[in-house]
């Protein structure tokens, strides 16, 4: 029990380690990038309206004031780090002066409820079948199975999120397209919102799934291919075990490790969101409040989204590294 | 006398499992013997299925680090993790025959592939002539042919084939050591005995010590100059094979001899154990007790309470 | 003991498997089985010896059905009477195979120390491979599979644990379990002792006839030991480059064999106190690829004659049970003396 | 889920669609959907309905000719009773207000609001409109209650336009609200009260969709001038993609669409009858008042010499611009003021002569480079495509494709070159310090600009100027900075409903150039010098916003233009709103051009009052 | 050599087809090189025109002929999906199997290096290149730092699989057969790992030529020049499918699932051929 207490210490700090150089690495790019948001802000404020030029170059410097951007590069890094270590990321910038972490927060449930769900399937579907077409090599319909997952999986994704759209919203318009739930529900643990969510979330999630499950279909397929030849899987088929015991507690079970890890790497990642389920379905998330946060230069909330990004990718692969053994019975802790 | 090969108080621990058991394996315990480099003899380790001798082997290659004692080859520290230089230079004076030949092949490779680049490396030729003739001069040796082996993955090859392969394999070099773990077990009786003359050979003709690990206690009385009988980890008795083997002296080794079949009664279908026998030697297990030399040369543990 | 009169439990008629490849530029047969004939009766143990590379697993690969390419079944038959009927493995479906798998006719793999998943844990395994033959569950199957545990000597723990937390002998026990469990009629064994120490060795092979007896199954199995096949078989086969040679009951196998390679396989074998030099055969196994004209063993027989090199010898029998494929069988007895060390026919 | 909904469950029941108009809102997701402190920079919405339907200030200014009667030269007195008044030197501002207005807590509106609003920004830096309060009023007073009285910095005779709404102004806060608030610039602002005739329904926490309902006493606030607003509730939604907006029109979901792609424009207008766009036919889309051209770097000296100006101009291809970005869809400006609004009045219909017998010389003869008719060439151009749905009559057409544009005239651009001391080297143009003429044409990343600015540069790469389009996400701060050599957008900008071009004009005075490296501000990103310029800034500065010769000195400054070229005015940003008859008749259009149709315009709330439900549609 | 190539097409009927689609596109997308053309101007034929013979892929709303946009489109997104791919892939089968084979402190500290790029959000990284480099921000640019991102996934994965392989006893054999530790894992370990490398290849191909897509729509590489984002982009903004000029989406989504099935396909027969057990799997176990 000790040597393993040893072993989670050291891997928690290598979490930390990890923690701490991704967000640095992230502060040092988003600070480095020309981008201003002082610029952005005014830019915002003053379009399509009639500043004089004096007011403009006023406002210009009460901004560069309020943000605190006119600071040494080490000074900001510095009390980023002091303001993190308080849990605190600080004011937004394309949003000042809303904590950046309020943003992260009112987006992060969406996002992740979405493509924690939807990779989940991904990944059950695509390994199960997988697993399948890796074991079954000569089977017709897992042949043409196959074919029809790898031809899916290059179509760009929003072409299939645009025939989802165009079949469940207009030709046959029995899924919600837009947003989160209903505007006739009030949000809170009932059933009409909870109802309101889930159908909403149908569309979004289909086009997730069926544009990713292709590549853990690969991968497992790839994986499986290696665990086939087994002597442990030659016997059991000459003992007349049941096909899918075969097919999931010895072929797939023994590939799975590998891709549980990057499945724990991909949750990790849906931290990040993705941008265009939520522009064509209207999704909220976090994926375009990121993209607007570089395009504004807004370093808080790029950090705050990396952050939680970092932090959960780490988290990810740390838990799952701590599994390791409880996956692989014959790894030894080192 | 110079020595070959020093063993000295090696003892390995294996730490298994994760989240909630953790179990802790002594595979070696204080295992000591030296080999003499002007004596040149085969040096038979014996014992239980899991009672450390593929361990011990694979300490002795530098493959598994000792959790403690050292072990010196020609006096010179054997290391993992020494340079590659030293490695090969070592790897050119020892050579393992490894114990499941099924195991020991990559099963996406050509077997042919180990054997080239063993004469390529070893030899130090890059000829392809004298790459080939080395490769089946090797495998004539091991009643094998090159003719018989290119071109074939280990799945297409009988057990014994391989087996064979690897034993090949080890001898292109011209090893002053060679370690070979059951190199033995999965071929006929005939072939076995025309292998067993050859390290026999090997050792009278060429100066080549063999570490000959088996189950077979004939072979081994047959070849050995030396051996040792190990049992959970520990060698519970080391001496002369004849010595020992003829009158065996600790419980297990007693056990051992008596477990050996004959064909004596061939169809008679006698394979009682003597349960006295077995108690006593299950006895032991778990002591440390010490290893106590014997007028005729050999070493035998004793325990305190025994 | 004479079994001579048990019922037939299988018949092995002209069985010829070849490994047959043409793929990836490379083409090659091999005649790994090639025209064996022979018969096995119930509640038999039945050895096969031979040398190494001539055939045997892949003999016993088509007796326990597991046919794959590249082998193939180039002709002949082999087949099994169950309780439940006829079968004839080498060409039955893969549907009428795995009705007798494991209820009639199970199998333990050559190299079983690595048969077992890794990652299940042994009673898992155990439910996997004899839930559906022994149509239990639950706690019924459970007590089943502990009460035959402890048949073998197992403690009822190994079903919680895994493989690489079994010593090799417990886990060739575990092989040995799960191809016992479900009390088939017939079982088939390549080398299953092979990793083990004798003292294991003679545990596990004693609980085979045990297990055998109590049952009245029939066994076949290979192994290279002899001192095995003398000690556990009722009749031993010896197989030579792809072709039965001999066979007979273990007893006259040993002390009078009637096949110059049977008899050189027996004498071959050093003993405990005995340090005489052996000779090995002369010359090397043949080439099943490219195997030699007229008897097989020719190249190698100190008795060989012109005959022996142009014509293939017949199966004949030659006493109860007992059958040689030799022109010279009659010649053979001076051999056995002349390699045999003193006393052994004592 | 962040926090509760403003109000209860509404059911579907609620928002009958006789009762409720949906609107697109193009702000994309609001980050801060609580945030309703429109008087900082918070992260929430401004077109959201915020500023349309709740926020009031003194005057409007529609971009198009505003409600017939209701308005005055596009311009609506609102909070203010009439217009502004200042004193002779423009140094002092008074304005009466309305009486009788209310804020929709029951608190009437006094010139206190005015006052603390003023004050307040003017004393808290970063609040949207401190800089323009503190750089310009020295003093705000209320005399009596329905009096404000400013005291300026300096003279300003354009000083009312910070309370005039274009798009929108500095909107008056409720006093009585934020007098109690210690950090204004962290006051969330929510519910926010409301000086316009909707109040906040509730609101979709993830910021996509804010739902507003009519006040009962909607005729106490300056709405009841104008005529009660129909719809009962108006949704504002955002729908990120086109096609998203174009199934929810036509699956009834959406009553105005902000703006489209030409391509879905055409699409749906040719599959759903009852959607509308500006035009009745083509090209549909409304021109802003926002004149789209190719602004050069004046501190490049690539450009310095208009000569080098004017031989770009004449290489471009007026159809082929028109067809690539707007597919022919374009209303096109030879002159810098856009053709939109009521400026064809007042400026393209009065200079068309003047354009036509235009001269320029190319250094080896002189030319009359304007074409009159390109817009009836490019009618005939879309016309096999679009059919009946082009105009045919020559105004219409006019309307439409624009007064003209300049001839494609290759051979007087290479005049031009040649005289401004340019060598042709093959079919490289090399400048005369004898590099080659080679700059690279800053577009935005996406839209209709970005389509023009390739198919101008890939004309000017074909007639030897090696030019190649630059995609550029962050194009307002580089202009900013001064940091391109050629960038397509506009530095054009007016009221659209009134003649006065101070809007975008005043910034250019040669007094606020920056130095080359520091940031630009306002609208002269060319940072063109020319003294002529800063006269005709200072006389506009001189005369009232309404006085009638504000118009000359805009023409003087047109005809400057021209003649120096200091960018390269090509035509209106037209966008593409459009509406559905479905549920609701009555939207503005050409042929009816009461208010602005862009639906994140603040002067939309106009339309409310216009539109009717349709009988028996619900 | 030969014989492989000749057995694989005559046995392998998944080998042919995929050869046959991956060489269709390999040789459309070569054509450009030929191409008569300028690709990257607009509005030199007349837009929307549909595929006839004139016109094989039919023209877009840009006045472009979609044949020779699509050409240079593939060979555009191909070279660099291929560049990002294999640029990444050697970076992921080295981490993998160096740190899954030689384990310890190399281990720790390539899967901490690991960590730390999986973790790190590529977006702003990308932006940020994007405003240091500008217009010096080249495709291949662009593919060099996109492949400093698409290893960590992929060393994972294989590293999980060669930690298996370090303590088969066929590892340890190759060692006493003198065989470098380059060897022994290029060698021995590599096609152990060769399907993932190739199920990766395939995947890291799509994510490199999908992100290329989501950074054209943000503006952050060059729209004008043709690939398939930037072709699919073009199409999207004019609305092409609502339009009903389906050939603009049609033809490069049927090219890019062609190109991708005929590389699925040859992964699939490679595998087989590297493992002479699935090659026998195949003959109809
Ligand atoms: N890598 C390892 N990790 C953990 N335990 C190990 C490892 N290798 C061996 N062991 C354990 O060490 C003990 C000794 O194993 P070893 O293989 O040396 O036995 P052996 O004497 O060679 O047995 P056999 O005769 O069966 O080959 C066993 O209990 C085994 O389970
Ligand atoms: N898959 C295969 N493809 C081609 N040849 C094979 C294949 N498997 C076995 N062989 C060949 O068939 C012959 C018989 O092999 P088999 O495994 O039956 O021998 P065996 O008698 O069991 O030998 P051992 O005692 O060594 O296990 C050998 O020459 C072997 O090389
Ligand atoms: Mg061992
Ligand atoms: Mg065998």
């Amino acid at each position: 029990m000790q040597g393993y207490l040893i072993f989670v210490g050291k891997r928690l700090l290598q979490l930390f380690a990890v923690v701490f150089f991704g967000v640095s690495a992230t502060f040092l790019v988003t600070h480095l990038s020309p981008v201003s948001p002082v610029e952005a802000s005014l830019g915002r404020m003053t379009a399509r309206s009639n500043f004089s030029p004096e007011a403009i170059v006023a406002m210009r410097e009460a901004l560069t004031d309020m943000y605190g951007v006119n600071e040494p590069l080490l000074v900001q890094y510095w009390n980023f780090w002091v303001r993190l270590l308080q849990g605190d990321l600080g004011p937004s910038l394309i949003a000042f002066p809303t904590p950046a972490m309020d943003l992260v927060m009112r987006a992060l449930p969406w996002t992740v409820g979405l493509l924690v769900t939807s990779t989940l399937i991904t990944w059950i579907v695509g390994n199960i079948l997988g697993g399948l077409a890796g074991y079954y090599q000569n089977s017709k319909f897992l042949k043409a199975f196959g074919i029809v997952a790898i031809g899916i999986q290059p179509i760009p994704y929003y072409i299939v999120a645009f025939i989802l759209l165009i079949i469940f919203g207009f030709v046959w318009p029995v899924l919600p397209i837009s947003g989160g739930f209903s505007m006739t529900v009030t949000p809170g643990w009932n059933w009409n919102f909870i109802a309101s969510v889930l159908t909403h979330a149908i569309l979004p999630a289909t086009s997730l799934v069926l544009v990713g499950f292709g590549g853990w279909f690969l991968g497992m397929r790839a994986l499986v291919s290696n665990v086939v030849t087994e002597d442990y899987v030659t016997y059991a088929e000459l003992a007349g075990v049941n096909r899918n015991t075969i097919v999931g507690g010895y072929v797939i079970r023994n590939a799975l490790v590998p891709q549980l890890t990057a499945l724990a790497m991909t949750l990790g990642g849906v931290f990040s969101g993705t941008i265009i389920t939520e522009q064509v379905f209207n999704y909220p998330g976090l994926g375009s409040l990121m993209i607007d946060a570089v395009g504004g230069g807004d370093y808080s909330l790029v950090l705050a989204v990396a952050t939680v990004s970092v932090t959960a990718v780490a988290l990810a692969i740390f838990i799952v590294d701590l599994m390791y053994p409880l996956l692989d019975p014959r790894v030894r802790a080192e | 006398m110079t020595t070959l090969l020093d063993v000295r108080d090696v003892s390995k621990r294996f730490t298994m499992g994760g989240l909630f058991g953790r179990k802790q394996v002594d595979a070696v315990m204080d295992a000591s013997f030296s080999l003499s480099a002007e004596k040149p003899e085969i040096f038979t380790i014996i014992g239980e299925s899991g009672s450390g001798k593929t361990t011990l082997a694979r300490m002795i290659l530098g493959l598994e680090d000792p959790s403690r004692g050292e072990i010196l080859f020609r006096g010179q520290k054997v290391d993992r993790h020494a340079g590659r230089a030293k490695r090969l230079e070592f790897m050119s004076n020892v050579q393992p025959v490894f114990q499941n030949p099924f195991e020991a092949f990559n099963p996406l490779k050509k077997i042919e592939r180990y054997l080239e680049s063993t004469a390529r490396r070893f030899l130090h030729t890059s000829d392809k002539a004298a790459i080939d003739r080395a490769m089946d001069e090797a495998l004539q040796k091991v009643g094998l042919s090159l003719r018989e082996v290119r071109g074939r993955f280990p799945h297409e090859m009988s057990g014994g084939q391989l087996q064979r392969c690897a034993i090949a394999r080890a001898l292109i070099p011209n090893p002053p050591l060679l370690v070979a773990d059951e190199p033995v077990s999965m071929v006929d009786a005939s072939l076995r005995m025309s292998i067993v003359n050859l390290l026999k050979s090997l050792r009278d003709d060429l100066g080549v010590s063999v570490i000959y690990i088996t189950h077979d206690l004939a072979t081994a009385y047959y070849i050995s100059n030396r051996l040792i009988i190990m049992q959970r980890g520990r060698i519970v008795e080391m001496g002369d094979a004849r010595t020992v083997l003829d009158n065996p002296e600790h419980a297990y080794s007693r056990l051992l001899k008596a477990s050996v079949l004959s064909t004596d009664d061939a169809g008679a279908g006698k394979l009682g154990t003597d349960p006295d026998m077995l108690r006593l030697a299950n006895g032991s297990v778990g002591q440390a007790g010490r290893l106590i030399d014997r007028a005729d040369g050999r070493s035998v543990r004793v325990y305190e309470s025994v | 003991m004479t079994l001579e009169n048990n019922p037939e439990i299988l018949k092995v008629e002209n069985l010829k498997a070849y490994y047959q490849m043409n793929y990836f530029g490379v083409s090659r047969e091999v005649r790994a089985v090639d025209d064996i004939t022979v018969t096995m009766r119930k509640n038999e143990v039945y050895g096969i010896a031979g040398e190494s590379s001539s055939g045997k697993t892949s003999f016993i690969k088509v007796l326990a059905a597991a046919i794959r390419p590249p082998l193939r079944v180039v002709s002949g038959t082999a087949k099994y009477s169950f309780s439940s009927g006829a079968i004839d493995v080498a060409h039955a479906t893969p549907d009428e195979v795995e009705a007798v798998r494991w209820k009639h006719l199970s199998y333990i793999m050559q190299g079983s120390m690595s048969v077992l998943n890794p990652v299940r844990r042994i009673g898992k395994t155990f439910h996997d491979f004899a839930a559906r033959p022994l149509g239990l569950k639950g706690k019924a199957f459970e007590d089943r599979v502990v009460a035959h545990l402890d048949r073998l000597k197992l403690p009822p723990d190994v079903l919680r644990a895994y493989p690489h937390e079994l010593s090799g002998g417990m886990r060739q026990r575990v092989t040995i379990g799960l191809a016992t469990v479900c009390h088939p009629e017939f079982i088939i064994a390549d080398e299953p002792t092979t990793a083990l120490d004798v003292v294991v060795q003679k545990e596990v092979l004693n609980l085979i006839r045990d297990i055998q007896k109590e049952m009245g199954a029939s066994v076949v199995f290979v192994t290279h030991d002899m001192s095995v096949h003398a000690n556990v078989a009722d009749r031993v086969g010896i197989i030579y480059a792809g072709r039965l040679v001999e066979e007979g009951p273990t007893r006259e196998m040993f002390f009078a064999p009637k096949h110059p390679y049977t008899a050189h396989l027996v004498a071959s074998l050093p003993r405990i106190g005995d340090t005489q030099q052996r000779p090995a055969l002369e010359g090397r196994p043949p080439n099943l690829a490219d195997p030699p004209q007229g008897c097989r063993f020719h190249p190698r027989c100190p008795l060989a004659i012109d005959i022996c090199r142009k014509e293939v010898p017949p199966l004949e029998t030659i006493g109860p049970d007992h059958r040689t494929a030799c022109w010279r069988w009659r010649d053979v007895a001076p051999l056995v003396h002349a390699t045999q060390p003193a006393g052994v026919m004592a | 889920w962040g926090q509760e909904a403003e109000g209860t469950a509404p059911d579907l029941a609620q928002f009958p669609r006789n009762e409720t108009v949906i609107v697109h809102n193009p702000e994309g997701v609001i980050r801060n959907p609580s945030w309703f402190n429109i008087w900082v920079n918070g992260g929430g919405g401004w077109s959201n309905g915020l500023h349309q339907l709740t926020m009031d200030t003194l005057w409007f200014i529609d971009p198009d000719a505003g409600v017939p009667e209701k308005s005055e030269n596009a311009i609506y007195y609102s909070l203010a009773s009439g217009p502004w008044e200042y004193n002779d030197d423009f140094s002092e501002m008074t304005v009466k207000l309305r009486e009788g207005i209310f804020w929709s807590d029951g608190v009437e509106f006094t010139a206190d609001d005015v006052v603390f609003t003023v004050e307040k920004q003017r004393d808290t830096p970063g609040m949207t409109w401190s800089g323009a309060m503190s750089t310009q009023v020295a003093e705000v007073t209320a005399p009596d209650k329905y009096t404000v009285h400013f005291k300026l910095k300096a003279p300003n005779s354009r000083f009312h336009t910070v309370f005039s709404v274009r798009w929108n102004a500095a909107w008056i806060m409720p006093k009585h609200v934020f007098e109690g608030v210690e950090d204004v610039l962290s006051y969330d602002y929510n519910p926010p009260l409301s000086l316009g005739p909707y109040t906040l329904h509730s609101f979709d926490p993830n910021g996509t969709w804010y739902i507003w309902e009519k006040r009962a006493d909607w005729d106490k606030t300056t709405m009841a001038l104008v005529g009660e607003p129909k719809p009962k509730y108006i949704i504002y939604r955002n729908n990120i993609s086109t096609d998203n907006r174009l199934i929810e029109m036509r699956n009834g979901n959406l009553d105005m669409i902000h703006d489209l792609s030409p391509e879905g424009t055409f699409s749906i207008m040719d599959q759903d009858p009852q959607v509308q766009g500006w035009f009745p036919g083509f090209p549909y889309a409304h021109p802003d008042p926002t004149l789209v051209m190719a602004v050069f770097n004046h501190q490049n000296p690539l450009f310095a010499d208009k000569r080098v100006r004017w031989a770009l101009t004449l290489m471009l291809d007026a159809r082929a611009m028109s067809m690539a970005s707007y597919r022919g869809a374009a209303t096109l400006s030879a002159i810098s003021v856009p053709p939109t609004g009521t400026h064809p009045r007042d400026y393209h219909g009065p200079l068309q002569d003047y354009l036509v017998n235009y001269e320029l010389d190319t250094g080896t003869r002189k030319i009359k480079p304007y074409d009159p008719n390109i817009g009836t060439q490019i009618a005939e151009m879309v016309r096999p495509q679009f059919g009946d749905a082009v105009p045919t009559d020559e105004d219409a057409i006019r309307n439409a494709f624009g007064y003209g544009w300049w001839k494609q005239d290759i051979a007087a651009a290479e005049e031009l070159l040649t005289a401004a001391g340019f060598t042709k080297n093959g079919n490289q143009w090399m400048t005369p310090e004898g590099q080659p003429f080679q700059f690279s044409v800053l577009v935005p990343s996406e839209g209709v600009v970005n389509r023009l600015g390739v198919i101008i540069a890939q004309t000017w790469a074909q007639n030897g100027v090696q030019a190649s389009a630059e995609v550029s996400p962050d194009i307002w701060d580089r202009t900013g900075a001064g940091d391109y050599a050629v960038e397509i957008g506009w530095a054009v900008e007016t009221w659209g409903g009134h003649p006065d071009l101070s809007f975008f004009l005043d910034s250019y005075h040669s007094e606020y150039v920056a130095e080359p490296g520091a940031t630009q501000p306002a609208r002269n990103w060319m940072r063109w010098k020319n003294p002529g310029l800063d006269t005709i800034i200072e006389n506009i500065r001189a005369i009232d916003f309404n006085d009638p010769k504000g118009t000359e000195y805009g023409h003087e400054f047109v005809k400057l233009h021209l003649d120096d070229m200091p960018n390269i005015p090509i035509m209106a940003y037209n966008v593409f709103s459009i509406q559905s008859n479905r549920y609701w008749t009555g939207w503005p259009n050409a042929d009816a051009p009461y208010a602005n149709p862009v639906t994140n315009w603040s002067n939309g709330k106009y339309i409310f009052t216009q539109i009717t439900p349709v009988e028996g549609a619900s | 050599m030969f014989a492989v190539f000749r057995d694989l097409i005559r046995y392998n009927l998944e080998f042919a087809i995929g050869l046959v689609l991956v060489t269709i596109v390999v040789i459309f997308a070569s054509l450009s090189f030929f191409s008569p053309v300028d690709t990257t101007l607009i509005y030199m034929t007349m837009p929307d025109m549909p595929p006839s013979t004139q016109y094989w892929f039919g023209t877009n709303s840009r006045g472009q002929d979609m044949f020779w946009q699509l050409s240079t489109a593939f060979k555009n997104s191909l070279i660099f999906g291929f560049t990002v791919a294999v640029l990444s892939r050697i970076i992921s089968i080295t981490v993998g199997l160096l740190s899954g084979y030689i384990g310890g402190w190399v281990d720790r500290v390539l899967m901490f290096i690991n960590d730390i790029f999986v973790a790190v959000p590529i977006f702003p990284v990308l932006v940020l290149f994007y405003f240091v480099l500008r217009s010096n921000m080249d495709a291949m640019t662009l593919a060099l730092i996109m492949a400093c991102f698409g290893w960590p996934y992929d060393a994972r994965l294989i590293r999980s699989v060669a930690l298996g392989l370090k303590h088969r006893e066929f590892t340890r054999h190759a060692v006493f057969a003198g065989m470098s530790t380059r060897k022994v894992l290029l060698e021995e370990h590599l096609p152990y790992v060769m399907p993932i490398v190739f199920a990766t290849f395939m995947n890291n191909m799509l994510w490199s030529i999908g992100l290329e897509v989501t950074l054209a729509v943000l503006g952050l590489t060059n729209i004008n020049t043709p690939t398939v984002g930037t072709v699919l982009y073009w199409a999207n903004s004019h609305s092409a499918m609502v339009v009903g000029v389906w050939w603009w989406i049609v033809i490069p989504v049927i090219l890019i699932v062609m190109t991708f099935l005929g590389l699925f396909l040859l992964a699939v027969s490679m595998n087989e051929y590297i493992d002479p057990r699935s090659r026998l799997r195949r003959m109809g176990a």
